[in-house]
C-alpha cells in the first residue's frame, strides 16, 4: 500500500508539468482550434521522449509503465495541450506489442491512433487523433489492422478534438484471433486509463479556474467565494477529483499488474475490484464525471465570463464533454460495465 | 381553472404559427448562427407588417399580455431569432410606461415598425449581478449630460439604434438612489461597440461612452430615479419574453435525428429505452416550464407584477434545459459533440449548438443565485443573507 | 384561460382546509400508523359527503368534477390524512360509470379501491387501499371485475399506506371488452392525477415546514435560514411545488373534458399537450419528484430533528416516497409516456 | 502507488472476514435492528478475543491506521453492528491520546476487552452543528466538579459504561476556549437517559445531567481545553471508522433481489438497463468511496490529520448512497416500500430500511454543510462566510 507517486513519478511530473506549462495551454489551444493539433508543441515534445516512452527499453522505448504515464498525461490536460499524446502513447505500446512498432513512431515523427469504435461499413469513424494520424490502428472482426494513409478531413466539432473517419481500405493486417483482439482491448483499457487521467487534469485546473476567479472577481463589497452558494457549489469538487484520481490511478496500477500476468478480482458485493478492464471503465465514467461537472461549475462561477472566449474555462468545459462522451454515451459504459460485473465471477487471487 | 386559450388568443397563434410556417426559413436560422446576431430586421419588420408586433409591447395597446407570452413562446419554440426583438420589445414597453411623448413619438412609434433595434445597457465589466454599483457617469452640463463609463454583455448593441443605460448620477447617497436611466441614440458621437464572441454561436458586446452629450429629453424616468425604471423592466422580462422553453426545439431536433440514428445496441436511438425515458422527462418539464411561464404571463394579464413568478419559471426552466442537453449530448456520444455542417452530426449539430449555449441561461437576465436569492427572501421570508 | 380556482373551488379548498386541519394531520397519522387509516376520521368524512362527491347528482353523488376533487385532496395530502380518499373517490366514479355504484359505497360507509397494478396469479397485488377497502375494483385481462371480501392482511411499509394484496377469486363481472378497459383507465389516470394533488400537499406542507424550521433554528447566532446553503437549498421548491400543482391541474381539466367527449393532443414538438392520458402521467411523475425531493431537503434542514420521530417532517417524507413509486417506478412511468408520446400522432383539435 | 495491502494487512483483513463470517449470524443482524442498538456486546467481546480489536485504537499499540480502517470497512460492508464498536474505539483513542494513567488503566484497557461502551456527549438540543455554544455545565467544587445540562443524540448511551462530556467551565471567554472535556461513568448519579425514536430502526438518546458530581481524576484534558480533545476524536472519525461505505450492503442486496424478481417489462429485474446501469454506477461510487477514505487512513498512517480528507470522503459517500438508495427504491416500486419480514418485500426489505436510514448519514458526524465550509475555507482557501 503506497498512495504516493514514486520519486521517479515525482520527477516525469515535475519535468512534464514544466513542459507543458512552457509550451502548451490556454493560449497555445486557442491558436490550435478548431483542428486541435499544435504542431510546434508537438515537435517540441519530441525532444522529450514522451512519444515512445510507454514502450520497453529492450524495444527501444524509454521504458515507463501506464501508472508513469497517466502522470505525464494529467499534465498535458491540466494545460489542455492540444497533443494527440494518448492516442499515440497507448497505439505505441499496441504496436510494440505485435512487434510493428517502427523507429518514426517510437520518435513520434509518424503520429499513430487508435480507432476506439468498432468500424462501420469498413471506416472507423470519429477516430480521436484521426485528423492528425498517420497511421491508425483498429480492430475490424478479429483482425488488429493498421492503415497508414493521409489523415482524415476534420470533422469540426465541441472539444476541438482532431477528429476524422478513417477508412480501412488497403489496411495491413497486423495479428489475427484472439490474442489480436486481447492486445486491441487491453489499449483500448488503456485509452480509457489514460484519456480518463487527462480528464483528472482537466478537472483540477478547472476547479483552480473557478477558486481563483471566485477569490478575485467581487460583488456586494466582497468576494464572490466569501458566499456560501459558491462556496458550496465548488466544495464538492475535491472529492470528485481526488476520487478520479485514485481510481485512475488504480486503473493504471491494475493495467501495469494485467501486463505483468497478473489476473485481478471484479466483486462488488465485497467492494473489491483489482481487474483492469473493470477498472478502466469505472475510471473514465468517474474522471468524465468529475471533469464534466467541475467544469460546469467553474464555468458558472465565472458569470457571463465563463461564457466569453476571452476567458479560458470555456477551452476546458468542452474539452471536457468531449473526451468524456468521445468513445460512448457514458450510460452505456455502465451498461457495458454491468455486464462484466454482473456476469464474471470473481477470479484470480485478492490484491 | 381553464387552460384553453380565448378564441382571441387561439386566432393571434395561428397568425403566429402561420407567420412563423412562412417567414423562418432555414437561411434565415442560419444567418442567426453565422453571425450570431439572433436578430433579423427583415423578419421582425415583416412580423410588424403582418400586425402581430403591437400586441408584443408589454402594458402598450389592447392586447393580453397572454399574446406577449404566446408570440415569444412560439418564436422560441421554433427556433426563431428573437433574442432582439424580445429586448426591443421590452424596452418599447419601459418607455411606453416611463418615458415622454418626445419618447413615444421619437422611439416607440419606430421600435413598433420592426425595422429598429434597442439594447440594454445595465451591466458593467465589474458589476454584474450587483448592478446597482454601476460606475457609467452621467454628469449634467446645462441642459445637456456627459456620459462616460463602459458597458458589459450589451448583447445587439452593434445593431442598435438605440440603448437605455443605467448611469450613476449622484455617487453621494446609497447606491440604488444615485442612478439615472438614459434612452441614448446609438449614433451618438463617443459611442464605441467591441464585439465579445463568446463559446457559442450568439455574438455579445463591450460598449463605451467617452463623455458622450445629450440633451436631457433623453433621460427615461426621473433624475436618481433609474432603480425604479428598471424594476420596471425586470417585472416585465422575467419568464414572459422568451428564454423559458429552450428545450422545445432541442427536443424536437432530438426526437427527429433518434429515429433515424443507428444505436450501438441495435436499432435505432429511438428504441433506446434510456433515451426514451429521458425524452418523455424533458417533455414534462417542457410541460412545466410553460405553465409557470404561462402563470406569469396570467398576474400580468390580470393586473400583476410577476417579478417571482418569472424568477420561478427561469430557475426551473433553466435547470432542466442545461440537464437534458447534457443527457442528450452523452446519449448521442461522438456525433453529438459534431457542429453545424458537419455530415453525420447528431440532430443536424443542434446537440453541440444547445451544450455551448446551455450554460449561459443560467447566467443572463439574472443568474440562478440571485433569482433563488429572490425566492428565498422575498417569496419564503428568509431572513436576508447580508 | 383562468389559472385561478374557481369561485366554488375556493369555498371546497376552505371548506377542506378546515375539516383536515380540526380531523386529521401528523398527531392522527401517528395514531393511524402503521396501518394507514384513521377510521375516525373517516366516519366524520362521511358526513362531508366527500366519498360520493365525485359521481354526478344525478347518479346520487355531489356532482364534483376531477378538478374539484384534485382541490380536496391536495388539502388531505397537505394534512397527511390518513384515509383512502383518492382510490375511493376514482373507484367510485368507476363504479358509477359502469352503472354498479350502490349507496353504501356512494356514502362511504362501504370503502372500495382500486387494483392499479395488473394481477397476477389471480391476485391484485399491493393495492394502495387493500388492507381497509371492502370491495376492490381490477382490470383482469379485459374484465372488470370487483371483489367484495374482508380487507386484505396489511402489508407493512415505508409511507403506511394501507397496502394489501387481494385474491381475485369470486370476483364478479361489471364488465368486459375494449369499453370496461377504457373505463379502468381512465380510473386509472384519475387516481394518477389525484394522487398527484395529494403530492402536491404533502410537499406544501414539506416547504412550510422547512421554511418554518429554518426561521426558527438559529445557530452560530443566527436563524439557520439566513445561510445561504439552506436559503438556495429551499429555494428551487416553490418551482417545483407551482410547477406540479399547474401539471395536475391542467391534467384535471384535461380529464374533464375527456369525460365530456373533447379529445386532446400530444405534440412534444409543439409543446403542446392535452391529451389527458399523457397529462395524468405527467402530473403524477412531477408531483413525485417535486414531493420526493421536497420532503428530502425539508428533512435535512431539520438536522438530526428531521430524523427522529417527534418532528412532523418524517411522515411526509416517507409518505412522498410511498405515494410516487406504489403504482410503478417512476423511470418505467417515464417510458409508458414516452410509448404514448412517440407512436401517438397528435388527434383532435387544439385546445 | 500501490494498491496492495501489505502481507500483515492482507492476514488481518482475512481474519476479519473469517471472524464476520462465523460470528455475523442472522440471529445478530436482526436483533440490531429489532432493538435498533447497533452494538452487540458477545460480537465485540468475541471481536477482542479474537485479538482483531487492539489495531482497532486509533493512535494506540503497533498497528497501522489501514488495519483500523480494514475492519471498519469490513464491519461496514457486512452490515454488523458496528457503530457503538467505532465510538467506542474513538474514546479509546482519545484517552489514549490525551488520557492520564488513571483513564488509561481505569478504562481503556476495559474498552480493549470489547465488553463495555462509550458514548459521545457533544451535542445540546439547540447547539447542533455550532457545538462551541454548547451550556452544559461543570462548576469546580473543591476536587469534585458538578455538572449540570442536557445533551442530544448521544447515540449508546443507554449500553454506555462511560460518556465524554464536553462542558463549559468558563462563560467568560470566546466560545472555544471556554470548554472541558469529562470522562464520565454512565453510573453516575444524576445521570438520566431518554430514548429518542427515529424514523429508520435505529435508536439515539437525550441525556441529562443534573447536579452530577464527579472528581477531577474524570477530567480529560486540560481545563477549558475541551475544543482541543474535541480536535483529536474527529480527527480520527472522518472517515476511517466507517460510514463512507455504506451502498456496498445495499448494492449487494439489490444485486441479489434482482437476480430472482420479475420485471413489468419481462425477464429479471436483473435484465432491466437502466438497473444495470445504476449497479455499475453504484459500484464505481463504492470504489470512490473506498479509495477515499482508504487515503484518509494512509494520511494518518504516514503521520498526517486526515480531517480535510475524511471530510471529502465523507461528503461524497454520503451523496451517492442517498442518490442510490432514491434509484433503487423508485426502480423496485411498490416491492421497494415493503419492511423486515414483509413476504415479498424487495431485498428483504432492505431498500425500505436504506431509504430510511439514509436522510441522517448527511447530518450526523458532521452535515454536509459544514463539511463543505471546512472543504471551501481550509482546503480552497476561500473567504469565510461570516
Amino acid at each position: 500500500m503506497d498512495l504516493d507517486l514514486t520519486e521517479d513519478q515525482e520527477s516525469i511530473r515535475d519535468v512534464f508539468a514544466d513542459f507543458f506549462s512552457s509550451e502548451t495551454g490556454p493560449e497555445q489551444a486557442r491558436e490550435a482550434e478548431p483542428l486541435g493539433f499544435d504542431s510546434r508543441a508537438w515537435d517540441r515534445l519530441l525532444e522529450t521522449g514522451a512519444p515512445g516512452m510507454g514502450v520497453a527499453e529492450s524495444s527501444g522505448g524509454g521504458g515507463a509503465n501506464l501508472a508513469d504515464l497517466a502522470v505525464v498525461v494529467e499534465e498535458a490536460g491540466a494545460h489542455i495541450a492540444a497533443l494527440p499524446l494518448v492516442d499515440h502513447m497507448v497505439t505505441t505500446r499496441l504496436l510494440a506489442r505485435v512487434g510493428a512498432c517502427d523507429d518514426d513512431v517510437l520518435a513520434g515523427t509518424t503520429i499513430v491512433g487508435l480507432a476506439i469504435r468498432p468500424p462501420q461499413d469498413g471506416t472507423a469513424r470519429t477516430v480521436p487523433s484521426g485528423a492528425v494520424a498517420r497511421q491508425v490502428v483498429a480492430l475490424d472482426g478479429d483482425a488488429l489492422v493498421l492503415v497508414d494513409s493521409d489523415p482524415g478531413a476534420h470533422l469540426q466539432n465541441h472539444g476541438c478534438l482532431p477528429l476524422a473517419h478513417r477508412p480501412l481500405a488497403g489496411a495491413t493486417v497486423l495479428a489475427k484471433g484472439p490474442d489480436a483482439a486481447a492486445a486491441y482491448h487491453l489499449a483500448l483499457d488503456e485509452w480509457r486509463t489514460l484519456t480518463a487521467s487527462t480528464l483528472v487534469g482537466i478537472t483540477r485546473t478547472a476547479l483552480n479556474l473557478g477558486v481563483d476567479y471566485a477569490r478575485e472577481r467581487r460583488q456586494f463589497g466582497r468576494p464572490i467565494g466569501s458566499f456560501q452558494a459558491i462556496q458550496h457549489l465548488l466544495a464538492d469538487l475535491p472529492g470528485l477529483l481526488d476520487g478520479a484520481r485514485l481510481l485512475t490511478a488504480k486503473a493504471a496500477w491494475a493495467g501495469d499488474r494485467a501486463v505483468a500476468g497478473q489476473t485481478g478480482v471484479a466483486d462488488i458485493g465485497d467492494n473489491e475490484i483489482t481487474d483492469f478492464a473493470t477498472l478502466a471503465c469505472m475510471a473514465l465514467v468517474s474522471a468524465g464525471e468529475a471533469a464534466t461537472t467541475a467544469t460546469d461549475r467553474s464555468l458558472h462561477v465565472h458569470g457571463g465570463y465563463g461564457f466569453s472566449e476571452e476567458y479560458d474555462i470555456q477551452l476546458y468545459f468542452r474539452r471536457a464533454r468531449a473526451l468524456t462522451v468521445v468513445l460512448d454515451d457514458p450510460a452505456r459504459e455502465c451498461r457495458r460495465l454491468a455486464d462484466m460485473l454482473l456476469t464474471r465471477h470473481a477470479t484470480g487471487t485478492t490484491a | 381553472m381553464d387552460f384553453s386559450l380565448s378564441p382571441g388568443a387561439v386566432d393571434f397563434r395561428a397568425a403566429v404559427k402561420a407567420f412563423i410556417a412562412e417567414h423562418l426559413t432555414t437561411e434565415v436560422v442560419d444567418q442567426m448562427h453565422a453571425t450570431g446576431t439572433f436578430n433579423d430586421k427583415t423578419f421582425n419588420a415583416a412580423l410588424a407588417d403582418a400586425g402581430l408586433l403591437a400586441g408584443a409591447v408589454p402594458g402598450y395597446g389592447d392586447r393580453d399580455p397572454i399574446e406577449l407570452y404566446i408570440l415569444f413562446n412560439e418564436l422560441e419554440k421554433a427556433g426563431a431569432p428573437y433574442d432582439g426583438l424580445a429586448v426591443t420589445m421590452l424596452v418599447a414597453g419601459v418607455v411606453n410606461a416611463v418615458g415622454t411623448d418626445f419618447h413615444r413619438n421619437r422611439v416607440l412609434q419606430k421600435l413598433l415598425t420592426g425595422r429598429f433595434n434597442c439594447c440594454l445597457g445595465y451591466s458593467e465589466p465589474d458589476h454584474g449581478s450587483d448592478v446597482a454599483s454601476i460606475t457609467t457617469k452621467a454628469v449634467r452640463d446645462g441642459d445637456e449630460w456627459v456620459i462616460t463609463g463602459q458597458k458589459m454583455w450589451t448583447t445587439m448593441a452593434h445593431v442598435s439604434d438605440w440603448v437605455i443605460l443605467l448611469t450613476r448620477t449622484n455617487p453621494d447617497v446609497p447606491r440604488h438612489k444615485g442612478l439615472t436611466m438614459f434612452l441614448l441614440p446609438m449614433d451618438t458621437p463617443g459611442i464605441e461597440v467591441q464585439p465579445v464572441p463568446t463559446m457559442a454561436t450568439e455574438r455579445t458586446n463591450a460598449t463605451f461612452y467617452d463623455d458622450v452629450r445629450v440633451g436631457d429629453e433623453w433621460r427615461l424616468g426621473e433624475v436618481d430615479g433609474g432603480w425604479a425604471v428598471m424594476g420596471v423592466a425586470l417585472a416585465f422580462e422575467r419568464g414572459v419574453m422568451g428564454g423559458t422553453n429552450p428545450a422545445v426545439p432541442l427536443l424536437r431536433h432530438v426526437r427527429d435525428w433518434a429515429g433515424g440514428a443507428a444505436s450501438p445496441d441495435g436499432g435505432t436511438m429511438l428504441q433506446d429505452p434510456l433515451l426514451r425515458e429521458r425524452l418523455a422527462r424533458t417533455a414534462i418539464a417542457n410541460q412545466v416550464s410553460q405553465l409557470l411561464t404561462l402563470r406569469a404571463a396570467w398576474i400580468a394579464a390580470t393586473g400583476g407584477l410577476p417579478g417571482l413568478e418569472g424568477s420561478m419559471a427561469k430557475l426551473y426552466a433553466t435547470g432542466r434545459y442545461q440537464q437534458a442537453v447534457g443527457w442528450f449530448q452523452e446519449m448521442a456520444g461522438a456525433e453529438g459533440l459534431l457542429a453545424f455542417g458537419v455530415d453525420d452530426a447528431a440532430a443536424d449539430g443542434w446537440i453541440d449548438y444547445d451544450a455551448r449555449h446551455a450554460p449561459v441561461t443560467t447566467i443572463y437576465g439574472g443568474t440562478t443565485e440571485i433569482n433563488r436569492n429572490n425566492v428565498a427572501e422575498r417569496h419564503l421570508g428568509l431572513p436576508r443573507d447580508r
